[in-house]
């Protein structure tokens, strides 16, 4: 059917002009051949023959602005330095519980309040210095001390006094709640319980980092001739925007455990190239780095996963601007977006529709229920907000970045609106940098927004909305809201914690500042003959046991740990 | 004509083929050139007199096309000869010298080389040796200092040095036909002087034959032996030189000289030939100077004259003895 | 005894040389080359087109229809859909008026500018040419495209940026070809028979040398839209291009592109309009130069 | 031809100079002297034939006379006016008055506009627009055009035909002096003469004066009153034409008429044509002294160093050599040296 | 010459200046700044950050602090990169961009100018017609059509080379003829239309009275001025190939400048920026220089002044 009908094109298109006709032949010889090229129906994507030797290479999405533990706020930053440093614990990417990493073990108070690390005595840096207490006492003052400047030290706000040093009121750090009681005992004091607090001592802001180096090279110490670490690797190359060489540190405690010789990550940061990439067999692994359009082609191959996230992507309404001060409108303007239609027609990556902050797959934590598409009643809504009809309703804007993406969701949207409720929507796009701008200094109507959750804790999304947060970009203010999540912060009691916080998500949802559409989902390519790779929401890959699987064939079941 | 002709040209046709018709431009021409001998050529622009010689070596641009005649130059026919052959008689056998020096030398190459070319194009020879070569003819062309010159290019020579320059890689391999179309129009009075006198220089050092191709029937009256001139693409008189000055046989020559003041008369005074030549893509049936001549008559209308002798080797393409004014045009 | 016919007249009108004007020689050129004419037709199909997209796309340019996604051409969208549902020859058609109107507003902003900067360098010729030659040669080593992608990024691309973005990296050419028209007309005799005749500078400039120079200007400016609208596409692919939900050839190939080897459809059908068109001006615009060329006339 | 009347135009101690910026050599000056140092008068009904090479400068002083260029010193004094510091409208205004026909009958004419609008261009220019079509018919009738010519552009014309519509353009405004540059040496032969005999006649009917520029000296001769050898930016001879023609007194005259081929073999191949050695040098390098002396035949010692003045043999004689004052060394005729009024 | 060159350099030094100039202006006049996240920093933390960099100075004395550092030749550190320098990123991109153009530019020379050639050479015929059909399709597709289709074929089909990165030399094959194919066309359009121009002169005619064959006469005679117009466009073209080179970076993964570029003007990285701005103007202008040099070499007519 299909080729009948471009044969018929072309021959109306032929009579135009002679010109034409030839280089119409061409391009459709190139663009056939193309279909057909990626329509076999292979189970694979791509090549499956593994390199040569035990590298592991996959692409990280874009070159890291940081190395520097300390200073690094990207996910992809985090690849990098995950491979180079080790914090006092792990998380286990199976069941995303903490596993000792550095610290051998530890013990918490049963006020929640205090933690003692006790540290492996086999760990050392990668130059053969032992690795100590007090390199995470520097490291971590490090990360507070403001010159430093470093843009995750809330993460360190828990200890005590640790918000105050970093905002320059107290200057003394030994009055921060971290201490080495010896070489090997750490002792952190926490201002308030924080049961997430132990997944933190995993994530990269808290890694330790070599004083001994950075006192010495300064801000070149992550270079690759001088960079130091205690993790399974070591950097033995760096070319700028294209890749990092790591082969595995001999003097990593788990060494044994480690069986590859060599990782590349490149730093491609088109998504097509990328897929390219994976395609020909130039990338064992590709984190969702590749096109959205791709993923309903994708679907079909046995080396590609899809997991949900710990993410949310949604529209926040700045409340400060009418109509949208009224919670009616903004009630109706959520009820009006078909989110299935977004999630399966338009992006079909897995992404799970809801009218939830809270993205699912928090241990123990349930969204309040929440109606997601209702045309009428948003209908219903507005005309008691005094549009009938969508009549008087005055043109609203909708905000977003520059991103292919976040333009189609954008213009699907503004279509619903249109249809459902008969109002005016127009759209602007602007590049990144305007656009924090415009959305920090509330100089919009509606915009895009997402957050990705630092923690496996439902606090890391809702503690965004509090009259006090910097991301709370919406100008909305509920005292209530505040109330309930600072007494979540007391609570130690994991159920009654839990219930309070339901409570606060529906205050939220209720009042609408802000418009959720669906939960992430992680997409990945891996090629099937790699193996100790496990899915999960936090997309946390740790790559000390990843081997290759030389022996692969397609008749074997294939990446088993992988699904 | 006579078999000893170096060149002898046979009914030849070239006709341009534009888009606005087919112009004769030369039509149905018969010459021949005895060694030795200089022939010169008149004509106005238009008159066919340049393409006739272009022809000879088929250098004739598109549109332009030989449709038809024979060239027998040293015995062989140069129409029917592959192209191939005919780059072994060009250059070698007949030398040719263009109108304007100034864009008839390469600028990009050094005059050495371009004089040389001619030889290393032709004989195996080394390219120190016909530098060699190219400095002795230059001398002999009077370029003083040739060996120190080879080196420049031809934008460091004035237009006099360029023409003999021209005149040089024309030379150099001896040939036994010189061509020379309007070797001096371009250039001023005096240099004229200059390049007519190294002229009679060659035509006393080497034995070469020469075709003057000119407009001026002042150099044609110095230099020629034998004279031709030219009028819409035919030649309309052929007459050794003396003759033809002394007893002009067709309209056209005569009004021609009219038209010329001779500098030093008391009372200088000349008369124009009123009209214009003809259109060459559409030309008449009969005589082609009808419109202009003043002794025209019906015939002439009617049937375009052939070449009639006049007496000893004096041709023109007149039905009327205009000496005699027999058959004037009465009106 | 001469006998002269007194029936000749003296100064007889002569015959008419060639009915033909220059105007008409270059017309009657590209009228009889089929492949100009081809070239013409195609253009003007593209543009008329593009023109009526309002009265002859089937859709409107935006309409969303998700669940449809990007499908294949049918009967229903003769050039498929992209990946929002949303048909893709109405986008094209609308592409289109986006990128005609950018490649010929650009490239009347760099007529103005060049045409004005030119002749005024060539005609008051001197010191003055000097200094402005001297200023378009260092806006010629500045990294232009550089500077337009600054332009865009900072100051949010608009529409209208684009154009005086465009307008402005192209104007140089255009003042020195100009500027050379004017330089060699300056001293043509007719020129300087028309100040002998007492003609003032403005009459020189606007019943003179521009009419004399319109064909030089005119086919530079053929050469100037295709390659104004090729820089369109390629700041379209930067992202930089026109914003959504409108498009340009250049958003429609440069979202078409990628995913090539999943929806040829995408990128075959603009890249075939935006060929088909930057092929015809170029071919035509080569073709112009060539008619225009004195040299031919000849022939 | 002796008037006793003021002279139409007067041009005293020209000098155009242009900057040079090119190379500089050993022994050049820093700008090109185009017109240098040159003084004549032109009178009621006059024509002043000026001969000359390419690059003499003769061009550049018709360009300088209707004041296509600013000269840097000097006088041209048209009816006593000096034009030579004339700026603006009055300049514009004395223009009507003296016009200009060009070389090229192709590049003369401005191709996009009609024959009508060419030759009406002036007179639209002074306001004189009254009877427009029916002077620009008279004008193309006095150059022997058909009035049928006017709605045609040039390019439908003939060389010959092209330069009379440049005649009837630099008619229009009845100007009582027409320089004419080299009006006939872009056509041919028979067409040539057809232009000279136009323009004789013209002459003679509108007593206009003429200043007929030319390398050509059998075209000057036929219709100068008067002639004035030009080298190198200033004049070497100045006399009646026949005078000049039949017996040339500078060294340079006598080569230049020597040179011209006569059409006639007796006379040509009898004639001594006496051969100049080398080129013409440019106006940059000016040599020092008499600027003819490294091409003279009869260079001696004095010429290399002192410049000779422009000296009155008689009332109309004017020659600039230095031979002149030295008998003994002339290859002339006696007589020469005691000039009289040759007519 | 040297004299030429002096004066040419000296000239410049205004050009860069006004460069440097006008692009921190607009810089700093644009919205947003290099530091901003999505994620809120603390007030603090912001202001730490604008000392650090100095960005907290009145606009006047960042100016001046700019042009300093500049004249040692310092482009600063970069804010994206704060591990890195302007200089470095300059250091380790420029090369690369610079191997891809040159390559480019040797193909594109090496297919434009016999194709160039070949339809003059068969002028108004049907093969001029057809050489010049295809040459002008080249730019008829923009190069970020090109450059994937290259890779579909080449790299996801045939398996013959790699579809992305950069450092092998079959890594330069599919970039390298995406970039060159819109220059040769314009290199065959140039050398067409100046060798119909030659092809034309009394100077062939000469040559070809002397006997001298077709071959001799186009590669001796005519192609020396031929290229005359393509030498001019060399300089242009170096630009363009670098500016130009920005998509082809970004298609096939190439850590060159173009991209940094790109990516430094999108996240509001001033010194870098302005480091690649000011570095291309100087190279620009270099190439420009060289070209003229040349082109002085080549036609001996004109005497450099």
């Amino acid at each position: 059917m299909r080729s009948r009908r471009i044969s018929f094109l072309r021959g109306k298109l032929s009579r135009l002009s002679p010109n034409v006709d030839s280089f119409l032949v061409l391009l459709l010889a190139a663009s056939l051949a193309a279909s057909s090229g990626c329509r076999q129906q292979g189970e694979y994507y791509g090549k499956t023959e593994p390199s040569s030797g035990n590298v592991f290479r996959f692409n990280n999405g874009a070159e890291p602005e940081y190395v520097d533990p300390a200073l690094i706020v990207g996910q992809l930053d985090g690849r990098i330095a995950s491979l180079l440093f080790e914090g006092l614990t792990n998380t286990d990417p199976k069941t995303l519980a903490q596993i000792p990493g550095v610290a051998e073990r530890w013990d918490i108070s049963p006020d929640g309040l205090n933690y003692k690390f006790y540290l492996r005595t086999n760990a050392k840096w990668s130059d053969g210095r032992p690795l100590t207490a007090k390199d995470f006492v520097y490291s971590w003052t490090r990360v507070l001390a403001p010159l430093t400047v470093s843009r995750y030290a809330s993460h360190l706000y828990h200890l005590v006094n640790g918000e105050e040093f970093n905002q320059g009121r107290i200057s003394d750090p030994s009055l921060l709640g971290i201490r080495a009681l010896d070489d090997y005992t750490l002792e952190v004091r926490l201002r308030q319980p924080t049961p997430y607090f132990l997944f933190l001592t995993s994530f990269v802001t808290l890694f330790p980092v070599p004083s001994h180096i950075v006192e010495k090279h300064g801000v070149r110490w992550t270079a690759p001739e001088n960079i130091v670490g205690n993790g399974p690797f070591l950097l033995s190359e760096h070319q700028s925007h294209a890749r990092f060489e790591f082969v595995p540190n001999p003097r990593y405690w788990n060494r044994d455990k480690v069986r590859l010789d060599r990782i590349i990550a490149y730093s491609v940061d088109d998504n097509y190239t990328s897929a390219n990439m994976y395609e020909s067999g130039m990338v064992d692994w590709l984190p969702s780095y590749f096109p959205a359009e791709y993923v309903p082609h994708l679907k079909s191959f046995r080396d590609f996963a899809s997991t949900p996230y710990l993410a949310n992507y949604y529209y926040s309404f700045n409340v400060n601007k009418p109509p949208l001060d009224n919670p009616l409108v903004r009630r109706a303007l959520s009820l009006a977006v078909n989110r299935r239609a977004i999630t399966d027609d338009l992006l079909r990556g897995g992404q799970i529709p809801g009218a939830h902050f809270v993205p699912l797959g928090f241990p123990n934590y349930q969204s309040p229920p929440a109606e997601e598409y209702n045309p009428q009643e948003a209908v219903r809504l507005l005309a008691e907000a005094g549009y009938p009809g969508g009549q008087g309703f005055p043109e609203i804007e909708i905000l977003f970045n520059t991103l292919e993406s976040h333009k189609k969701i954008a213009e699907s949207i503004q279509q619903m609106w249109i249809e459902n409720l008969n109002i005016h929507v127009t759209l602007r796009n602007e590049e990144w940098a305007s656009y924090l701008k415009s959305l920090t200094n509330l100089e919009y109507q509606i915009a895009r927004s997402g957050w990705i959750g630092d923690y496996p804790d439902p606090t890391t999304f809702l503690d965004l909305m509090e009259s006090t947060n910097g991301n709370n970009h919406t100008g909305w203010k509920n005292s209530e809201y505040d109330r309930l999540t600072m007494l979540a912060r007391q609570e130690t009691d994991a159920g009654k914690r839990m219930e309070i916080l339901q409570r606060s998500e529906a205050i939220l949802m209720y009042q609408a500042p802000v418009m959720p559409i669906y939960t992430s989902a992680s997409n990945s390519l891996l090629k099937p003959y790699i193996r100790g790779f496990f899915p999960n929401s936090l997309d946390h890959y740790p790559l000390n046991e990843v081997w290759i699987d030389q022996q692969w064939s397609r008749d074997q079941p294939s990446g088993g740990e992988v699904r | 004509m006579s078999v000893d002709a170096v060149l002898s040209i046979q009914g030849l046709k070239t006709y341009f083929f534009t888009r606005s018709g087919i112009a004769r431009a030369v039509d149905d021409v018969s010459l021949e050139v005895r060694p030795g001998e200089t022939l010169g050529i008149v004509g106005e622009s238009g008159s066919g007199k340049s393409v006739t010689f272009l022809s000879v070596l088929r250098l004739v641009p598109p549109p332009g096309k030989t449709v038809s005649g024979e060239i027998i130059f040293e015995g062989q026919d140069l129409l029917q000869m592959p192209l191939q052959k005919l780059r072994n008689i060009r250059g070698k056998r007949i030398g040719i010298v263009f109108q304007d020096p100034m864009t008839s030398l390469n600028p990009f190459l050094r005059i050495g080389d371009q004089v040389a070319e001619t030889l290393l194009v032709h004989e195996k020879i080394s390219r120190n040796k016909a530098l060699d070569r190219a400095v002795g003819i230059l001398e002999k062309v009077g370029i003083s200092d040739a060996a120190s010159r080879l080196e420049d290019y031809p934008h460091r020579f004035s237009g006099g040095m360029r023409q003999r320059v021209m005149i040089a890689s024309a030379l150099i391999a001896n040939p036994s036909l010189l061509i020379a179309d309007e070797p001096t129009t371009a250039l001023d009075v005096t240099i004229q002087a200059q390049v007519l006198d190294l002229f009679t220089h060659i035509k006393s050092e080497f034995s070469t034959a020469i075709v003057l191709i000119t407009h001026n029937l002042g150099i044609v009256a110095g230099m020629a032996d034998h004279a031709a001139v030219m009028y819409s693409g035919r030649v309309v008189e052929y007459a050794k030189t003396t003759d033809l000055f002394a007893h002009p046989r067709h309209p056209y020559t005569l009004a021609l000289l009219k038209t010329l003041p001779r500098p030093g008369d008391m009372q200088p005074s000349v008369q124009p030939i009123p009209g214009m030549p003809p259109d060459l893509t559409c030309l008449p049936r009969g005589c082609s100077f009808f419109d202009r001549c003043a002794f025209r008559m019906d015939r002439c209308l009617e049937e375009s004259p052939p070449l009639i002798s006049f007496g000893p080797g004096h041709q023109a393409s007149c039905w009327v003895d205009i000496e005699k004014g027999q058959n004037p045009v009465s009106e | 005894m001469k006998i002269r016919v007194a029936s000749i007249p003296q100064l007889a009108p002569d015959p008419v040389i060639s009915s033909l004007s220059p105007r008409a020689v270059v017309w009657s050129r590209l009228s009889r080359d089929p492949w100009m004419m081809t070239c013409a037709i195609a253009l003007g199909a593209v543009l008329l087109s593009t023109i009526l997209a309002p009265w002859i796309a089937p859709y409107p340019y935006d309409q969303i229809e998700l669940r449809l996604g990007a499908s294949a051409p049918s009967w229903n969208h003769w050039m498929g859909t992209d990946t929002l549902g949303r048909d893709l020859l109405s986008r094209c058609f609308y592409g289109g008026q986006i990128s005609i109107a950018v490649g010929v507003v650009g490239t009347l902003v760099s007529l103005v500018i060049g045409v004005l900067y030119g002749s005024i360098s060539g005609y008051r010729g001197g010191r003055t040419d000097e200094l402005m030659m001297r200023f378009v040669d260092l806006l010629y080593s500045l990294p232009y495209l550089f500077l337009v992608i600054i332009l865009l990024v900072f100051f949010s691309s608009s529409i209208l940026m684009l154009f005086v973005a465009l307008g402005l990296v192209q104007w140089l050419t255009m003042a020195r070809i100009v500027r050379g028209q004017v330089l060699s007309l300056k001293n043509a005799e007719f020129i300087q028979a028309a100040r002998v005749s007492g003609t003032n500078d403005i009459g020189i400039l606007f019943r003179h040398l521009l009419p004399n120079m319109a064909g030089p200007i005119v086919v530079y400016a053929t050469l100037t839209v295709p390659s104004v609208i090729l820089q369109e596409a390629f700041l379209s692919f930067l992202g930089l291009g026109v914003q959504p939900p409108r498009s340009s050839w250049g958003t429609l190939i440069s979202d078409g592109a990628g995913v090539m080897g999943l929806f040829p459809w995408l990128v075959f059908f603009p890249a075939i309009a935006l060929a088909v068109v930057l092929f015809a001006l170029n071919f035509l615009g080569d073709g112009l130069r060539d008619a225009l060329d004195p040299r031919q006339r000849h022939d | 031809m002796m008037h006793s009347t003021s002279p139409l135009l007067e041009v005293n101690n020209l000098r155009v100079y242009f900057p040079y910026h090119g190379k500089k050599s050993a022994g050049s000056q820093r700008e090109v002297r185009a017109v240098d140092n040159l003084s004549f008068s032109l009178q009621q009904g006059e024509t002043l034939g000026l001969v000359g090479e390419s690059g003499c400068g003769k061009s550049t002083l018709a360009r300088a006379i209707v004041r296509l260029f600013r000269p840097h010193s000097g006088e041209i004094l048209f009816r006593g006016r000096d034009l030579a510091v004339m700026e603006g409208e009055p300049l514009r205004q004395v223009r009507s008055e003296l016009q200009m026909v060009f070389q090229d009958p192709y590049s003369s004419l401005n191709p996009r506009m009609t024959v009508r609008d060419i030759v009406a261009e002036p007179l639209r220019n002074f306001g004189r627009t009254e009877g427009l079509v029916v002077r620009v018919r008279e004008l193309l009738g006095t150059v022997g055009l058909d009035a049928s010519a006017m709605n045609r552009y040039p390019h439908e014309f003939s060389g010959g035909q092209r330069q009379r519509i440049g005649i009837a353009r630099a008619l229009a405004l009845n100007p009582a002096v027409v320089v004419a540059d080299e009006p006939a040496s872009a056509l041919d032969v028979s067409v040539q003469a057809q232009i000279v005999t136009l323009l004789k006649e013209l002459q003679a009917t509108l007593r206009l004066s003429f200043l007929f520029i030319s390398h050509d000296l059998s075209l000057v001769s036929l219709l100068s009153h008067r002639v004035a050898v030009m080298y190198l930016g200033e004049i070497v001879e100045t006399g009646p034409a026949t005078a000049i023609f039949s017996n040339p007194w500078h060294p340079y005259s006598e080569a230049l008429i020597s040179a011209i081929p006569i059409p006639d073999p007796e006379k040509e191949r009898l004639k001594t044509r006496i051969v100049l050695r080398g080129d013409v040098p440019s106006p940059l390098s000016k040599p020092p002294g008499c600027p003819f002396h490294p091409r003279c035949p009869y260079v001696f010692d004095r010429c290399r160093i002192e410049h000779p003045a422009l000296k009155a043999y008689g009332s109309e004689r004017w020659v600039s050599c230095h031979l002149l004052d030295e008998p003994n060394r002339s290859p002339r005729p006696a007589s020469a040296h005691l000039p009289t009024a040759s007519l | 010459m040297t004299k030429f060159i002096l004066r040419r350099i000296v000239i410049s030094i205004p050009v860069i200046f006004l460069v440097a100039t006008t692009t921190f202006f607009i810089l700093r006049l644009a919205p947003g700044g290099p530091f901003l996240s999505e994620r809120a920093i603390p007030p603090e933390i912001q202001a730490n950050l604008q000392a650090k960099y100095g960005l907290d100075q009145p606009l006047l004395v960042q100016y001046g602090r700019y042009l300093s550092s500049l004249l040692r030749l310092d482009l600063g550190p970069s804010y994206k990169y704060p591990e890195r320098t302007v200089n470095d990123i300059i250091r380790e991109g420029f090369p690369v961009s610079l191997q891809l153009g040159l390559a480019a530019l040797v193909i594109a020379l090496l297919l434009g100018i016999p194709a160039g050639v070949f339809a003059a050479v068969k002028h108004r015929a049907v093969l001029d017609r057809l050489t010049m059909s295809v040459v002008m399709l080249g730019i008829s597709l923009p190069t970020f059509v090109v450059g994937p289709m290259l890779i579909f074929v080449f790299s996801l089909t045939l398996y013959w080379f790699p579809p992305a990165l950069w450092g092998e030399p079959s890594q330069l094959v599919l970039p390298a003829i995406t970039l060159a194919l819109p220059y040769s066309v314009y290199i065959a359009r140039l050398t067409r239309t100046e060798m119909l121009e030659i092809l034309d002169q009394d100077y062939i005619r000469t040559a070809r009275a002397k006997g001298a064959g077709e071959f001799r006469v186009l590669w001796r005679h005519a192609l020396n001025g031929g290229l005359l117009p393509v030498v001019s466009f060399l300089g242009p073209a170096v630009a363009d190939l670098t500016t130009g080179s920005i998509v082809i970076e970004k298609i096939f993964a190439i850590p060159g400048l173009g991209r940094f570029f790109v990516e430094s003007a999108f996240s509001r990285d001033y010194t870098t920026v302005m480091g690649t701005v000011l570095f291309y103007s100087v190279l620009l202008i270099g190439a420009n220089l060289v070209v003229d040099i040349l082109y002085r070499v080549l036609d001996p007519r004109i005497e450099y002044r």
